[in-house]
């Protein structure tokens, strides 16, 4: 299992905070967690989650979209911070 | 670097007892350089200039945590740093009200005020924290600024100091 | 500027209580830069290391407000400025009591960085003060800084802004 | 009348804060001025008030030691500052 966040305004748009699924072995990196997760939700999660300025992060850390994913991972997709 | 503190957390914060607390313990503090964000009634982006009421902060748990300390580890090794104190409030925020507070404790100003404005801008662009600016009318999450990436870049020609 | 507060008193002072006056009246401050000047323990001139014990801090009644007022005025020419607070203690100021506050806000945090910094830089040199070190063995009026005559320095390359 | 203050390392030297005197018309200049005092109160003034870093005010602005002064000048002598 693989346990994914959305943040902000990514949350708001998809209607979600967290989910937990299970990555199939061709699921190995973040572009095909992406096409995973817009193929079980939906076309509606393409526009959001493949928007250019989409950030993810793999257990906590900032990666491109081409990085490794695995059962086990954190991931989190949201948009550039704003704090401050 | 001798004492971090990163909080993030729903309720306000003083000044004087984050100050208090690392002037206590050490006699060796010679400068104390301190940042404040406060909510603006005001907000840059909306164009009709309509007031903002409050602010909604959201944050990644776990995360942000370690992008302060990140941060405040890379200031630290730039220059000759005591304590460092960051705390950042989430949750809904009324107008003149306190968001962050960057505390910076050092021997000489010269490294107080550099550190505490290096930890400001890049907690700006690099800390997991999300804004939502509300006003009478409407609900809109805040665009991340140039201005704020570009004040970033111009630390990357400083030199280490140490 | 807005609004511009200098007092040079004996009596402490609270770094909150600077802040909220600024923060009380107006709602379009969005950055808060304070710096405070503390009595170290331990003195850089000082070769044998002798722990302070105090400082004696005495100015120029008149000039020194004329000062200070000069160097706020020249920050706001430079910055966008909203308040500025300039707070400087004299007499007998024992080790970690506050000597110096200066509190700048601003609508963002790069004028009430820089003018903070800027106005400590011009205060440090050309500001009507005196310190005094004491130590259990001696009492030695403090040299002025070469470093402290280089930082304002740095400042003349800095372009107006307004 | 001039009026005449002495700061710091200087007033302890001198052990004199503050002293006001008479401008004879000649002495219309700080360094007019500095002779006479070391004329005055003796030539123990000399290496204190002729140290090259003593600095001068006339009339709350600091000045050159060329500078004119005049009666009802009120005049300051000090060290460099050292406050902050």
């Amino acid at each position: 299992m693989a346990t994914v966040h959305y943040f902000a305004s990514i949350r708001e748009k998809l209607g979600l905070s967290t989910e937990q699924l299970e990555l199939p072995s061709q699921v190995d990196t973040v572009n095909a967690l992406v096409a995973l997760l817009i193929e079980q939700h939906g076309s509606s999660w393409e526009e959001v989650l493949k928007k250019s300025s989409v950030l993810v992060a793999v257990n906590q850390s900032v990666v491109s979209f081409t990085s490794p994913v695995t059962n086990g991972d954190e991931v989190a997709f949201f948009p550039p911070v704003t704090g401050g | 670097m001798r004492s971090l503190k990163i909080s993030i957390q729903e309720q306000d914060f003083s000044i004087d007892d984050e100050c208090a607390v690392m002037r206590a313990v050490h006699k060796d503090i010679g400068a104390l350089a301190t940042f404040t964000g406060l909510v603006r009634e005001l907000d840059d982006e909306n164009s009709s200039q309509q007031s903002v009421s409050s602010l909604y902060l959201e944050h990644y748990p776990g995360m942000t945590e370690k992008n302060l300390q990140e941060i405040a580890e890379e200031a630290d090794l730039r220059w000759p740093i005591l304590d460092i104190v960051i705390i950042h409030r989430i949750g809904e925020l009324k107008v003149s009200e306190q968001i962050v507070f960057v505390g910076v404790s050092s021997m000489h100003r010269e490294a107080a005020f550099a550190a505490c404005a290096f930890i400001m801008d890049f907690l700006k662009t690099k800390a997991a924290f999300w804004k939502k600016s509300i006003t009478e009318n409407q609900e809109r999450w805040v665009e991340a600024k140039n201005s704020d990436a570009k004040a970033t870049e111009k630390w990357a020609e400083t030199k280490h100091k140490r």
